[in-house]
């Protein structure tokens, strides 16, 4: 019988993959913000299962710092803020989300294999390492899929959560001013992404990075 | 001898509890889905009487029709009776009849088939556009259906539903794979049991009906039949999406003392009933809180179930 | 007064005789030889929209019949009504359809009640008439009697079918699973791929324009408040107004004011229940019952505070009935904000839910052209980016005497649009029925003119904005100051036909929910 | 030996009307058709023996440099003889009345004759035990059903196909001349099968590689496997539907037996997995594009076609579990998987030859098979329609048919791979079993398709009043097979016990248990179905209800004088709902409306491009005609097969330019010739 925290761990593991997998399938920037609000939270979690673990208490810190910070300050800032931009669904999906989900599947099948010749297969890493690998790719391929500049924002934000995570899951952590600093570069980086943001809907009229082409003086 | 007689007295209880509990859940449903709407919803019986006033009327039945039409209620029937005998209610003790999986799936594929088939018999365009959205949803559904129970099935290595939850030997939901498939498998019998976001039981709206759309023709003890056939899948759906992920409370063998047996089927009967009340809470939820899904997009969801139970089954290849 | 100039000059170029009064239609005699090109000079020059196309039958020996056209011409705030004679001997006329694509089904009507024939129009199917009585009998003529009965056959009309293998006809109607009015759909499909619509209706026609020939005009509100039970206070109005501007008579400010009152109070409820029937078109159980619900408490408000759901029996000619006073108004105004925040809440859960979402947006676009081409009115047609509201262009009543008020428009096009069209609308009718209530004089002045003998062989026309668009009603009296000529244009009426170029490439399953964000009436168009 | 003589002296009897002109086949139609039933029946009982009993060989010719010409019969030969013979009786009763409206044609006499062969090579096939009286069964079975697909080869559309059917099966056929001749070349000239064992055995590794690629692409190109496939929903739908019922049942089949004989009983030989796994995909992408396909077409014997294709596929997965197990040391299991194969294989001959008679029987009477035409002929062929649904269900692997005896045995041995502790058949093989799943489904909709816009609803251009139920002949020849069906369903060990005990004498471990259906109650801890159970559960429920529906309904009505004749029965038959309005034949659903949400839902597969026009003046507006057409894109075929043939036709092109006339290009090419031979000797 797995302890309780085991399970929690394992439960958030599977929680976060799952809101891997529908962020793929999702055409509306709403729900792919919900999806990384629920992602992060359960990383938070899985984090503060970490530190119950291994009784690290600066995981404590960690979980509850990102939990509010990622599963609540930066969703709601980016939300305000795609409202602004007047976004509606996001129309041109390069892959139909049946598909993105079998390429997901198919990334999840490759970060499996990596963490195997990565952590050697008898590590019980493995699975952890897997879907915070996992987690990457599809965050990456997010990117790749959407034309949408704030999908891209979007795409950045998940991989981050997930090489957090894996960080996390993998080191029991660093220390907390690493995690911290990781913290506070996010937050700039998606301030001076919105800026930028701002700064192209001004000039082009348009988002898109699709009709973002050719190159302007 | 003695084990035969058990057998047929087991199988008795289990088609009277079929009989009475599979119209009151459906009457639940409604009740509570009602409640949450903010009305007050149908009786909770409102489905014998409507059973019963089935059976008083007469059978108006279309000139276009053939043999099919009368037999597809019958086959259905049979097919669904006999794929819920196979699910284990309350105890796990080994049933002495085929419970096989696959039989079971295949099993449920019989009244699609064949109620695909009445509805395109009465010549109307509603029930041919119902049977050709049910064929292309239940193509999508039922891999699904298959491999998520596959992939609690599979390390146990006993394919028998009632050997899956002894196999498993813990709480499925608790371990990853577990928790994805029962996901997966929920968004399934929502798809099977015509429930939103899939399907839209409560319209009668000619143009979206699927499963609906298929029994339009009926009337009369054949129409009545159809209702109850598919109260019955979807009690077992429920039953064994409780069961297999959470197998908790079931009698494990009926062997020791008499005391200790009556107080264990005591205690399974309690957990039953708990599980299918939560079950009615989990579906009447469901439908108050999600709208129908545009028609293709169903292909998304029951492809996002697909790949749930996919990396539930890597997790269960990899053995964690 | 340019715009008066001009007009005055494309009259005079083109008519036999014009009149131009102030408050009344400008109006104009044109020979039959050349209406189509009258027309389409009224249409590139004015920049005219076809308001209306009906018939009169004069009843005497000798040119009987002529052909009535009535256009708005949004430049200015008054309606342009072209009269054409048609000689005995040759009822026929050049189909204005190629220039006004609307004016399809009231040459297909005119024919059938008339037997007045369009030439070289694109559809030259029957309208009203479905075997109910014989082919060449016209029942808007005066030598008919509206009490006959005649055998009634069950007909469909034939319809374009789509030529391709394995395409298939779906039949929805004119009976339905639900409670819904007669309007029959013939849908050609491919599985579930939407391809073409032919809509087809008069399945229950009362001749109502029939049966108020002779009645005075107390006798025929009676026919125009039960034309159809969503739009009473609008018909009412607008035959109130056609009324009036045949006696010549304006109506007392407090009968204007409260007159602005019931038409709002009429939109916000029609709303209310066209958010919700929209919600159930997803079967989004939830936004639907709680919709209805507040749509139920709006109607008790109409029942508590003017005696009746759907607000008959208030508006009169001349003026209005009665109403409850001052006091109980600002109470009423008080009862009504607290209703609209609740669906502000409910509508909230609606628009967050992604499948809501999902289904709405880019379903059933009714693109501009089309809404403009089509003649499209009302929040339908405004929420394609077309901004046409009779309440501005051709303001009536206290919308003459109110502050300005703004008319919200979108240019999403699709269901969403339509959808949040109606809640934009609700806060611009809630501020009217306040400044109105405000605005009420206080003294006890008259609520009703009377109505003066009205001449004989006077006529008026009246158009009101519903929660559909715009309703006209064009009224004409004979020697004894009895109604002549009654003929009715809804909103309903010229939006349907948008309907076919919505739903053309959209899936099967989507088709109710387009249709009902449109949430058009059945009973207006089988008047 | 001497069934198998009358049974070639009948055929050939039967044969014999053919030869003397068209007038003396039409007269002699029925009795030729009669003795070749009865020369099939011979065949049965000869396969029946074999399947069952002790084998035989025997060496009727000795020939020079060739050596012994033997024919054999042992279990597996005996299997495929059986079926050919229940297949070819029912097929010639059908044919007796079937080949009427044929009468027509000019080369009518041609069919009776090319009948007989095609059923005697086939079954020379089988029985050989000689490589080159293999391949020469196998050249006159290619030859006579390339005549019996082009009998209507006045339309060029038809001779093209035809050339591409003798043009795909030719360059089989030479693969298999490769991978049978050379191993009997290396042993020495020894042409016998067991000179080929011998040879294969004496092999490198690379040269045998090179064998069994070569036999494998010759078996799947008959078998039509994709993306060999190509031919077969092309040349099956044209022949004559007794012939189709033939080529689907028992010629594709071939293919399976040539896999059986030369892959499978090699003894000594491991196989590498890599065998299992080709196999393994190749039959799932069979299976499923060829599903898809079939849901796709709207004429009914290409639709059957494109499922024999998914049949064919479902069977090589079987076969490639039986190796992957093979590789793997578990030999129980292998067996198991080798009986789903053959199993499946005798399942799927049955139910084709039910639809493609019935495919036939509809066209002898409405002269149409187009699926958007057709409907409504339940009502005047119920009998007909009866035996069809049994096909259909079979065609769906519904319980309790025997299609789904023979799925669930390959279900087994897929889900047996769990116990394989590798990762990838571990994970691959439950998804394997979940898109055996979804073709499971998906064939359901396309037997749904096939049956329901044939048999329900309304005629679209057919009148029903000339469609009443075929005669006695052609419905005894689909009895028969839809009885084999039935039986098979309720005790598919009839032919499983069999196919066991000769699966267990490859000699590779113990003889597999597929199915026990008499055990009641259930052995304690055994894992199995009980089709008989099943089956008498499924009566027993469907009893039940029948018989309170029939109470209900013959309920006096207490208000109606006793006398009242439609007070007895409570049933009224009315119009069928359509909203108010009159039903046309245009509202019943045609077959290319049944597919349309799959076209949406798998448009990757497809790639439907929809063409639809709004006509007139006032065209998007008020339309005044309206047009609509789509068409679909089939993968190999756009994507593989037409860039290859252009290919070839831009190379050939290119050598043609060589031939410019002028003769220094010819010394110029000569000399070059000369230099790069020098070259080359040097």
């Amino acid at each position: 019988m797995m302890h309780w925290n085991d399970t929690l761990i394992s439960w958030m593991g599977a929680f976060v993959l799952l809101t891997g997998f529908m962020t793929v399938v999702f055409r509306r920037f709403g729900n792919v913000l919900g999806c990384y609000r629920l992602q992060s939270i359960g990383f938070a979690l899985a984090t503060a299962a970490v530190g119950l673990d291994l009784g690290e208490p600066h995981l404590y810190a960690l979980a509850v710092l990102s939990g509010v910070i990622k599963g609540y300050l930066v969703p709601n800032w980016i939300g305000g803020f795609a409202r602004r931009l007047g976004s509606r669904a996001e129309e041109k999906m390069a892959v139909s989300p049946a598909v993105s989900l079998f390429i997901a599947g198919g990334l999840l099948l490759a970060a499996h294999i990596i963490s195997r010749t990565a952590v050697g297969s008898a590590s019980a890493k493995v699975d952890d390492l897997m879907i915070a690998l996992a987690l990457l790719l599809i965050g990456f391929f997010f990117m790749v899929s959407r034309s949408h500049v704030l999908s891209h924002m979007m795409g950045i934000l998940f991989m981050e959560n997930a090489v957090t995570g894996a960080v996390v899951m993998l080191s029991s952590g660093l220390p907390l001013i690493v995690d911290l600093g990781i913290l506070f570069d996010v937050l700039v980086g998606i301030l001076v992404m919105s800026i930028l943001v701002f700064r192209i809907q001004g000039a082009f009229d348009s988002v898109d990075t699709s009709e973002l082409t050719t190159l302007h003086g | 001898m003695l084990t035969g007689i058990a057998f047929a007295i087991r199988l008795l209880i289990k088609i009277a509890a079929l009989a009475i509990l599979a119209p009151l859940i459906q009457g639940c449903i409604k009740q509570f889905k009602g409640r949450l709407q903010g009305r007050h919803g149908p009786r909770l019986l409102q489905p014998f009487f409507d059973l019963i006033k089935y059976a008083r009327k007469e059978q108006v039945i279309s000139r276009e029709t053939s043999w099919v039409f009368s037999a597809a209620p019958l086959f259905s029937f049979a097919a669904v009776l006999t794929a819920a005998l196979m699910v284990p209610w309350v105890d796990r003790s080994p049933w002495p009849f085929p419970a096989d999986l696959i039989l079971f799936v295949y099993l449920l594929a019989i009244p699609r088939f064949m109620m695909a088939l009445a509805g395109l018999d009465a010549a109307g365009s509603f029930g041919g556009m119902a049977s050709s959205r049910e064929s292309a949803v239940s193509a999508l559904a039922e891999p699904v259906l298959l491999l998520s129970l596959l992939t609690i099935a599979l390390p146990g290595g006993s394919l028998h539903l009632e050997a899956i939850p002894v196999a498993a030997n813990s709480l499925p939901l608790a371990a990853r794979a577990g928790g994805l498939a029962a996901i997966a498998f929920y968004c399934v019998v929502l798809a099977e049991i015509g429930r939103i976001p899939v399907d839209n039981p409560d319209t009668h709206l000619e143009l979206t009906m699927i499963h609906e759309g298929m029994i339009l023709e009926y009337s009369g003890p054949l129409l009545g039949l159809l209702h109850f056939t598919h109260w019955i899948k979807q009690i077992t759906l429920l039953v064994l999406l409780f069961n297999v992920f959470i197998p908790i409370g079931m009698m494990v063998e009926s062997t020791g003392a008499w005391t200790a047996i009556i107080f264990s089927a005591l205690i399974a009967v309690v957990t039953f009933l708990a599980k299918m009340i939560t079950a009615i809470a989990l579906l009447a939820i469901t439908e108050t809180w999600l709208a129908k899904l545009r028609l293709f997009q169903m292909m998304d969801l029951l492809g996002f179930a697909f790949v749930l139970s996919i990396t539930a089954l890597l997790f269960v290849a990899t053995g964690v | 007064m340019t715009h008066f100039n001009a007009v005055e000059g494309f009259l005079s170029i083109w008519t036999i005789d014009y009149h131009i009064e102030n408050d009344r239609p400008f109006f104009g005699r044109v020979e039959r030889d050349r209406l189509f090109c009258c027309l389409e000079s009224a249409k590139s020059e004015l920049g005219a929209r076809l308001s209306m196309l009906t018939a009169r039958d004069y009843g005497r020996m000798n040119d009987r019949f002529s052909l009535l056209v009535i256009l708005d011409i949004p430049a200015t705030t008054s309606y342009l009504a072209i009269e054409t004679p048609l000689p005995d001997d040759n009822l026929t006329y050049r189909s204005l359809t190629p220039l006004f694509p609307n004016a399809s089904w009231p040459e297909r009507e005119i024919r059938d009640m008339f037997g007045i024939t369009a030439c070289d129009t694109p559809d030259t199917r029957p309208f009203i008439r479905k075997g109910a009585w014989p082919a060449d009998l016209f029942p808007l003529r005066k030598d008919i009697s509206p009490h006959r009965a005649y055998p009634i056959e069950r007909v469909l009309l034939p319809t374009t079918v789509v030529e391709g293998e394995g395409v298939i006809e779906v039949p929805v109607g004119p009976i339905h699973a639900g409670i819904i009015e007669p309007g029959h759909f013939r849908i050609q499909v491919i599985g579930d791929t939407l391809l073409s619509l032919d809509a087809q209706f008069a399945f229950c026609h009362r001749g109502i324009e029939k049966l108020a020939e002779g009645r005075d005009p107390l006798g025929a509100l009676l026919l125009a408040e039960r034309q159809c039970g969503t739009c009473s206070v609008s018909n009412t109005l607008s035959f109130c107004l056609a009324v009036e501007n045949a006696a010549g008579i304006s109506v007392p400010p407090r009968a204007a004011y409260i007159r602005v009152i019931l038409a709002e109070l009429e939109r916000l409820y029609n709303h209310v229940n066209d958010i919700a029937a929209i919600a159930a078109g997803i079967g989004m159980a939830f936004v639907t019952q709680q919709g209805l619900v507040l749509k139920e408490e709006l109607q008790r408000i109409n029942a508590g505070f003017f005696g009746h759901r759907f607000l008959r029996n208030v508006v009169i000619p001349g003026g209005i009935r009665s109403y409850p006073g001052i006091d109980p108004l600002n109470e009423m105004v008080e009862l009504l904000a607290p209703i609209v925040r609740r669906l502000d809440s409910i509508v909230a859960v609606a628009i967050g839910n992604s499948i809501f979402q999902d289904r709405l947006e880019n379903t059933g676009i009714l693109t501009r052209s089309n809404a403009n081409e089509l003649g499209g009115v009302g929040p339908a047609a405004r929420a394609s980016g077309v901004s046409i509201d009779t309440r501005c262009d051709h303001p009536y009543d206290g919308y003459r005497i109110l502050p300005g008020f703004d008319i919200p428009t979108r240019h999403e096009c699709d269901v969403m649009a339509r959808f949040r069209m109606r809640l934009d609308e609700i806060p611009t009718t809630l501020a009217l029925i306040e400044a109105a209530v405000k605005s009420l004089p206080v003294v006890s002045s008259p609520i009703a003119a009377t109505i003066p003998i009205i001449a004989p062989g006077s006529w008026g026309f009246g158009a009101t904005e519903s929660a559909r668009g715009e309703n006209c009603v064009f009224i004409a009296f004979d020697a004894h100051g009895r109604i002549d000529r009654y003929a009715v244009r809804t909103a309903s009426y010229l939006n349907w036909p948008l309907i076919p170029t919505t739903v053309r490439g959209n899936i099967l399953p989507d088709f109710p929910l387009i249709n009902k964000s449109f949430e058009l009436c059945y009973a207006d168009v089988d008047r | 030996m001497i069934l198998i003589s009358i049974a070639c002296v009948l055929l050939f009897a039967g044969s014999i009307s053919g030869l003397f002109g068209r007038s003396f086949a039409i007269s002699g139609r029925r009795t030729g058709a009669i003795l070749q039933a009865i020369g099939c029946l011979a065949l049965t009982i000869a396969g029946y023996q074999g399947l069952n009993g002790p084998g035989w060989e025997s060496v009727p010719i000795v020939l020079p440099h060739l050596g012994a010409i033997a024919i054999g019969m042992d279990r597996l030969t005996g299997l495929f003889i059986m079926l050919l013979g229940i297949m070819g009786f029912s097929t010639s009763l059908f044919a007796s009345s079937y080949l009427e409206h044929l009468e027509q044609r000019w080369n009518f006499h041609w069919l009776p004759i090319l009948y007989g062969i095609f059923i005697c090579s086939m079954s020379g096939v089988f029985l050989a035990r000689h490589t080159i009286l293999f391949l020469f069964f196998w050249e006159m079975m290619a030859l006579s059903s390339f005549g019996l697909v082009i009998l209507e080869s006045w339309q060029e559309r038809n001779r093209r196909t035809g050339f591409m059917y003798l043009a795909i099966t030719h360059l089989g056929a030479a693969l298999l001349f490769l991978g049978l001749l050379w191993p009997c070349a290396k042993a020495g000239l020894d042409f016998t099968f067991s000179g080929w064992l011998v040879g294969i055995v004496s092999m490198s590794v690379k040269a045998r590689f090179i064998v069994f690629s070569a036999l494998l692409l010759g078996f799947a190109a008959k078998a039509g496997l994709v993306p060999l496939h190509v031919w077969l929903p092309r040349a099956h739908p044209q022949a004559p539907a007794h012939v189709s019922a033939l080529m689907s049942g028992i010629m594709i089949k071939t293919g399976v037996y040539g896999m059986m004989r030369f892959f499978v009983t090699v003894s000594p030989l491991p196989m590498p997995a890599m065998w299992g796994w080709l196999l393994l995909f190749a039959g799932l992408a069979s299976a499923l594009l060829g599903v898809l396909y079939a849901l796709n077409e709207r004429e009914i014997k290409a639709l059957f076609a494109y499922s024999s294709i998914e049949n064919i596929g479902i069977i090589f997965m079987a076969l490639g579990m039986g190796l992957l197990f093979r590789s793997e040391g578990r030999y129980a299991l292998a067996n198991l998987a080798f009986v789903a194969a053959l199993l499946h294989s005798a399942n799927h001959a049955l139910f084709k030859g039910i639809l493609f008679m019935g495919a036939g029987a509809i066209q002898y009477r409405t002269h149409t098979l187009n699926l958007d035409e057709l409907g409504g002929l339940a009502r005047g062929m119920p009998i007909l329609s009866i035996m069809f649904f049994v096909g259909a269900v079979a065609m769906s692997g519904l319980p309790p048919s025997n299609g789904f005896m023979g799925e669930w045995l390959l279900y087994r041995s897929l889900i047996a791979g769990f116990s394989v502790s590798h990762l990838s058949w571990k994970l691959f093989l439950p998804l394997i079993a979940a898109l055996l799943a979804l073709t499971g489904a998906l064939a359901a909709a396309a037997a749904v398709k096939s049956f329901g816009c044939a048999f329900l609803g309304r005629a679209k251009k057919v009148d029903l009043h000339i469609a009443p139920d075929p005669d006695n002949y052609m419905l005894s020849g689909l009895g028969l097979p839809a009885f084999c069906c039935l039986l098979l369903g309720f005790f598919p060990e009839l032919f499983s016990q069999p196919i066991a005990k000769m699966i267990a004498e490859f000699g590779y471990g113990p003889m597999p248990q597929p199915h026990a259906s008499l055990m009641w109650p259930r052995i304690a801890g055994t894992e199995g179905l009980q089709p008989l159970l099943i089956a008498s559960l499924l009566t027993v429920g469907l009893l039940a209800a029948w018989v309170v529906l029939k109470r209900l309904s013959y309920r006096k009505d207490k208000y109606a004088a006793p006398t009242d004749i439609s007070s007895i029965e409570a049933i009224r038959i009315v119009d069928t709902w359509n909203c108010g309005t009159p039903l046309t034949e245009r509202m019943s659903y045609t077959g290319s409306s049944f597919s349309e949400p799959f076209l949406v839902n798998f448009a990757l597969m497809f790639s439907p491009r929809r063409n639809f026009r709004a006509l007139g003046s006032l065209a998007p507006l008020l339309p005044t005609r309206l047009t609509y057409a789509i068409r679909v894109s089939k993968v190999f075929e756009d994507y593989m097969y037409r860039p290859a043939i252009a290919g070839i036709l831009a190379i050939s092109h290119s050598f043609q330019r060589l031939q410019a006339g002028s003769l220094q290009g010819y010394l110029s090419l000569m000399f070059f010739a000369l230099i790069v031979l020098l070259i080359a000797a040097k």
